[in-house]
């Protein structure tokens, strides 16, 4: 059930995320649109976890490891993506 | 159930505000606060080690990288696209809609018996001589993974000083940061000590419970980036060998690890048997150091 | 699980550690290094293919001793063998090439753009080599990424606006793409609980969950191999990165989300012939817009990117013929066959653009006359390759192109051949105008032309595309180990 | 005893969400800067407090009392810091008459 309501949220957030990537103009929103459907597409995968929860643990430990490493990936991109919008910013100064 | 609800609400709606706000600063601010909220849901959902990465990186360096970001695009704001018309937008609203009922139904509709892998984990945990389940899996299950992920924060990090201009591209990473002097000194000289300690505790812990390198190495970052930002420790110039040997060596060293286990047992990544515990805490130790190290410069972003 | 496993293990981690220790151990280093590592490569990939071949089974490697479902499997079956082969001859050649661009000799300061170069190539080497030997669907999702954050910059590495705001495009495109992908891959896990290709094969039922993941992975692939209708950020991004970058972009970065895309249609997801026509569908569309695009671009370098829009088209021509019983085998063998063999002609054109560009000046077609005097053997590479791209006999490209032609037709699926014919028309005719230009009596050549052995890389890579093309076709038996359908 | 310690714990923790949606209201309604930040650290703070102090008899072992008053004493710590520079923000903006 609550991995249910979760899950449901991931699927709203995914979708709303595309829709800010695909419609707003500004790079950043869009890198921060970007980052919403990537929670989302996490929040699915942590909905599966809690519905795969046994054997005494709260929910399944590999798609766990999976969202972390995720994470860590994701912030990657988020870094480059804001580093390449902020030199196209600079560069813009100088033309 | 009241409170998972009340939560859901609140993400969504700050979701939606980020995705409507009129100016960066305030979606950035708004994206903050979900992903604190976020952190919330994930330990709602009993995914304690998610939860704490999400409010470290998620919330925390992600919003650092985001509000300087916001702050120095309002001074130079970058080209933007030509906005779509009326008929595209609602195109894409309509394509957008259909995904996200697509994916609700099928979250609601998978298997009723889930076919997870929690007891073949039970199973082989022992095996790994570590207690908290997602440290086997992360070390050694799907090391390969852990290790990759570690690669590409190096990658990263070589991104972000390739997008540096040519002039002074190895001097210190980031934008020049002015003394801070009052409040923000004092955290910058009382909190790194504290953190460190904070830091330790937490990767320590995380052989048995919720923590461990992430978590831990994004607390080092902070505790980093907090005295950068105060002016109090300058950056050193990405020209610095040492610099360098630390973003390198917790990567270098699993591999190097991995081809050990190939040479005496036959498999990469295999810990040689009765070794396990000791080459994982050395190998965590080294993958902190170079991942906190990693994840500041990223957040430093390209000198500018 | 035999020793020789360990082979193509290497021929990924080796790239992966040099990509690390590059670094620190600065831009000279890692250029030495990176030259040292193409050998060694080049040995564990050529041992890869002979022991896939001798052995006749994929090869496979448990890391850690892990059996999935638990644990990651990684190996090579005949297709990870050819592109295992595949990524090291170009990387080797854009490797020899670029040391003029971005070499560092002794005594002199470390440029940026050399420090990352060579990290990055390394990068995109051990991230396609991860991508054609993963065997796990979460570990391919880091491979695709491995290959974006290496390609993005390499777009951008003169620093120039535009570049930078087609990297930025690449980049959101390629995020996009990944992050649909990994949404599959949850669902995926949600209705298998496994994540492991071999374990998956067969084995998943076309129900909602499944469904959903399908057209999401699909989507996701789609955008980051720049299949049409979602490759706009490809011309742009391959047209303004350096010649040497454009090389592996368009040789190589697109083909590892490819190789997943056959993964997961051939064995993992549930057959769905109507998928198979729709993908095809976008081929075909590919081949004809990418090739008309093509046509009627006035800058040489983004001819060029187009034309690799129209070349992506043709290898997704196989999805729809590897479910037909009789033609399915024929059809892999094809599909794959253009897959390396527009590696290699595309890298060894771009290679001869760049050079071909350099000492014109310019890369306007319309006045490319005198480059005949300027560029002869360039020039020479070009219209080598142009023959494997329109799919001339001998060439690789014909092979291929044969192939699909044929198996379309002995599966009653005649109308892919009409786009083949008329996709081999339209790229002789843009290679016609090219090489029609250049051949044009231009401007005297002031001096006597300098050997330049960056003219035989490229040649080198075209005439590599040429030869393919006369390997007798039983020699193609590696390419059938470990495909899975009829 | 038991039933003392939890109807201490009660008595605190209802009295801490108190001062969190005082200090809630105070942040929405209060009309400039100044005062939302008083009402946001001042009772905040005073919840939190009183939070941490009526959960200190349920701590496990002395090792999560401790945490429990670490996090208390961050908080404080990192709101001391922000507080001033979000005074200091807001002066600058519009400067008081």
């Amino acid at each position: 059930m609550t991995a249910d309501v979760y899950g449901l949220l991931g699927a709203v957030l995914t979708g709303l995320g595309l829709f800010g990537m695909l419609v707003r103009t500004e790079p950043l929103l869009r890198i921060l649109a970007f980052n919403l459907l990537g929670g989302g597409v996490f929040l699915v995968l942590g909905a599966i976890a809690r519905r795969g929860a046994g054997a005494g643990f709260a929910a399944d430990p590999v798609p766990q490891a999976i969202i972390l490493t995720g994470i860590v990936v994701a912030f990657a991109a988020t870094t480059i993506a804001v580093a390449l919008l902020l030199r196209l910013a600079a560069r813009k100064d100088d033309a | 159930m009241i409170v998972d609800l009340a939560l859901v609400g609140g993400i969504l709606a700050l979701a939606l505000g980020v995705l409507v706000a009129r100016q960066a600063f305030a979606a950035v601010a708004l994206f903050i606060g979900y992903g604190l909220l976020l952190a919330l849901a994930w330990g709602r959902l009993g995914l304690m080690d998610v939860a704490l990465t999400e409010a470290a990186i998620g919330a925390g360096l992600s919003g650092v990288l985001l509000l300087a970001a916001a702050r120095r695009l309002s001074a130079a704001p970058a080209q933007e696209d030509s906005p779509p018309g009326r008929v595209t937008r609602a195109l894409i609203g309509a394509g957008c809609a259909i995904l996200t009922c697509a994916v609700g139904a099928a979250v609601l509709l998978l298997p009723d018996a889930p076919p997870g892998l929690a007891a073949e984990v039970a199973a082989n945990q022992r095996a790994t001589a570590l207690g908290n389940p997602v440290a086997s899996v992360l070390m050694a299950f799907r090391g390969l993974d852990t290790l990759l992920e570690s690669a590409v924060l190096v990658l990263a990090v070589i991104c972000t000083v390739a997008l540096a201009p040519d002039q002074g591209w190895a001097g210190p990473p980031g934008a020049p940061q002015p003394q801070a002097d009052g409040p923000l000194a004092l955290l910058a000289r009382l909190l790194p000590p504290l953190g460190i300690v904070v830091a330790a505790h937490i990767f320590w812990i995380g052989v048995d419970a919720p923590g461990g390198k992430f978590q831990a190495a994004a607390i080092l970052a902070a505790m980093w980036l907090l005295p950068w930002m105060a002016g109090i420790a300058p950056a050193p110039p990405i020209g610095t060998r040492a610099l360098r040997i630390t973003v390198a060596a917790g990567p270098a060293l699993f591999i190097a690890v991995g081809l050990l286990g190939a040479m005496l047992t036959g498999a990469f990544l295999a810990w040689p048997s009765g070794f396990e515990k000791p080459l994982i805490l050395i190998v965590e130790v080294a993958l902190t150091l170079s991942i906190a190290a990693a994840l500041a410069l990223l957040v430093m972003g390209p000198r500018t | 699980m035999t020793g020789w496993s360990m082979l193509p293990l290497l021929a990924v981690m080796l790239p992966v550690l040099g990509m690390v220790l590059a670094p620190a151990l600065g831009a000279r280093g890692a250029e030495r290094l990176t030259l040292a590592l193409l050998p060694v490569g080049f040995a564990l990939a050529l041992g890869t293919a002979a022991a896939v071949q001798a052995l006749g089974v994929p090869l496979v490697h448990h890391l850690g001793h892990w059996t999935p479902p638990l644990g990651l499997a990684l190996g090579a079956d005949g297709i990870g063998a050819a592109m295992l082969l595949t990524s090291t001859v170009v990387v080797a050649g854009v490797a020899v090439f670029a040391r003029a661009g971005f070499g560092t000799s002794l005594g002199m300061p470390e440029r940026r753009a050399a420090f990352a170069f060579w990290p990055l190539l390394l990068a995109i080497w051990g991230g396609l080599n991860l991508a054609v030997t993963a065997r796990d669907l979460f570990t391919l999702y880091v491979a695709l990424e491995l290959l974006t954050f290496a390609a993005v910059p390499i777009v951008c590495l003169d620093g120039r606006r535009e570049t930078l705001a087609a990297a930025l495009r690449y980049l959101l495109f390629a995020l996009l793409g990944s992050v649909l992908y990994l949404l599959g891959v949850a669902l995926i896990y949600g209705a298998a609980g496994t994540l492991d290709i071999g374990l998956l094969a067969g084995r998943l039922a076309a129900t909602p969950p499944v469904l959903v993941a399908a057209a999401l992975m699909t989507a996701g692939l789609m955008a980051k191999t720049a299949l049409l209708p979602l490759h706009l950020w490809l011309p742009p991004a391959h047209a303004g990165a350096p010649a040497a970058g454009s090389a592996l972009l368009s040789a190589l970065v697109v083909k590892g989300s490819f190789v997943i895309l056959v993964r997961l249609w051939a064995g993992v997801l549930p057959p769905s012939p109507a998928a198979m026509q729709a993908l095809a569908g976008c081929g075909a569309a590919a081949i004809l817009l990418g090739g008309v695009a093509a046509l009627a671009q006035t800058r040489l370098k983004l001819l060029v990117a187009y034309s690799t829009v129209a070349q992506i088209g043709y290898l997704v021509l196989m999805f729809p013929l590897l479910a037909v019983p009789g033609v399915a085998e024929k059809a892999w063998t094809g599909g794959v066959l253009q897959a390396v063999s527009h590696a290699l002609a595309k890298s060894g054109m771009f290679l001869a653009v760049g050079l071909m560009t350099e000492r014109l000046g310019h890369d306007r077609v319309a006045d490319l006359a005198g480059a005949s005097r300027v560029a002869p053997r360039p020039l020479l590479a070009f219209g080598l390759s142009a023959l494997t791209l329109m799919g001339v006999p001998p060439s690789g490209g014909f092979a291929a192109k044969w192939l699909l032609l044929s198996t379309a037709i002995e599966a009653g699926q005649w109308w892919w051949g009409l786009v083949i014919l008329t996709g081999g028309l339209l790229t002789g005719g843009y290679a016609y105008r090219v090489l029609s230009a250049a051949l044009r009596a231009g401007p005297a050549a002031a001096a006597p032309l300098p050997h330049d052995s960056r003219d035989t890389v490229a040649l080198g890579l075209a005439l590599l595309a040429l030869l393919l093309g006369m390997l007798p076709l039983a020699s193609f038996g590696l390419l059938q180990i470990g495909r899975v359908g009829p | 005893m038991s039933l003392l310690a939890d109807a201490f714990t009660v008595f605190c923790v209802v009295a801490g969400i108190g001062f969190f949606a005082a200090g809630t209201a105070g942040l929405l309604r209060f009309p400039d800067t100044g005062s939302r930040l008083h009402a946001l650290t001042k009772a905040d703070h005073l919840g939190l407090g009183l939070i941490v102090l009526g959960l200190l008899p349920r701590a496990e072992a002395l090792g999560g009392a401790f945490r429990l008053l670490a996090i208390w004493g961050l908080v404080l710590l990192a709101s001391a810091a922000t507080g001033p520079l979000l005074a200091r923000i807001a002066q600058r903006r519009d400067p008081p008459a």
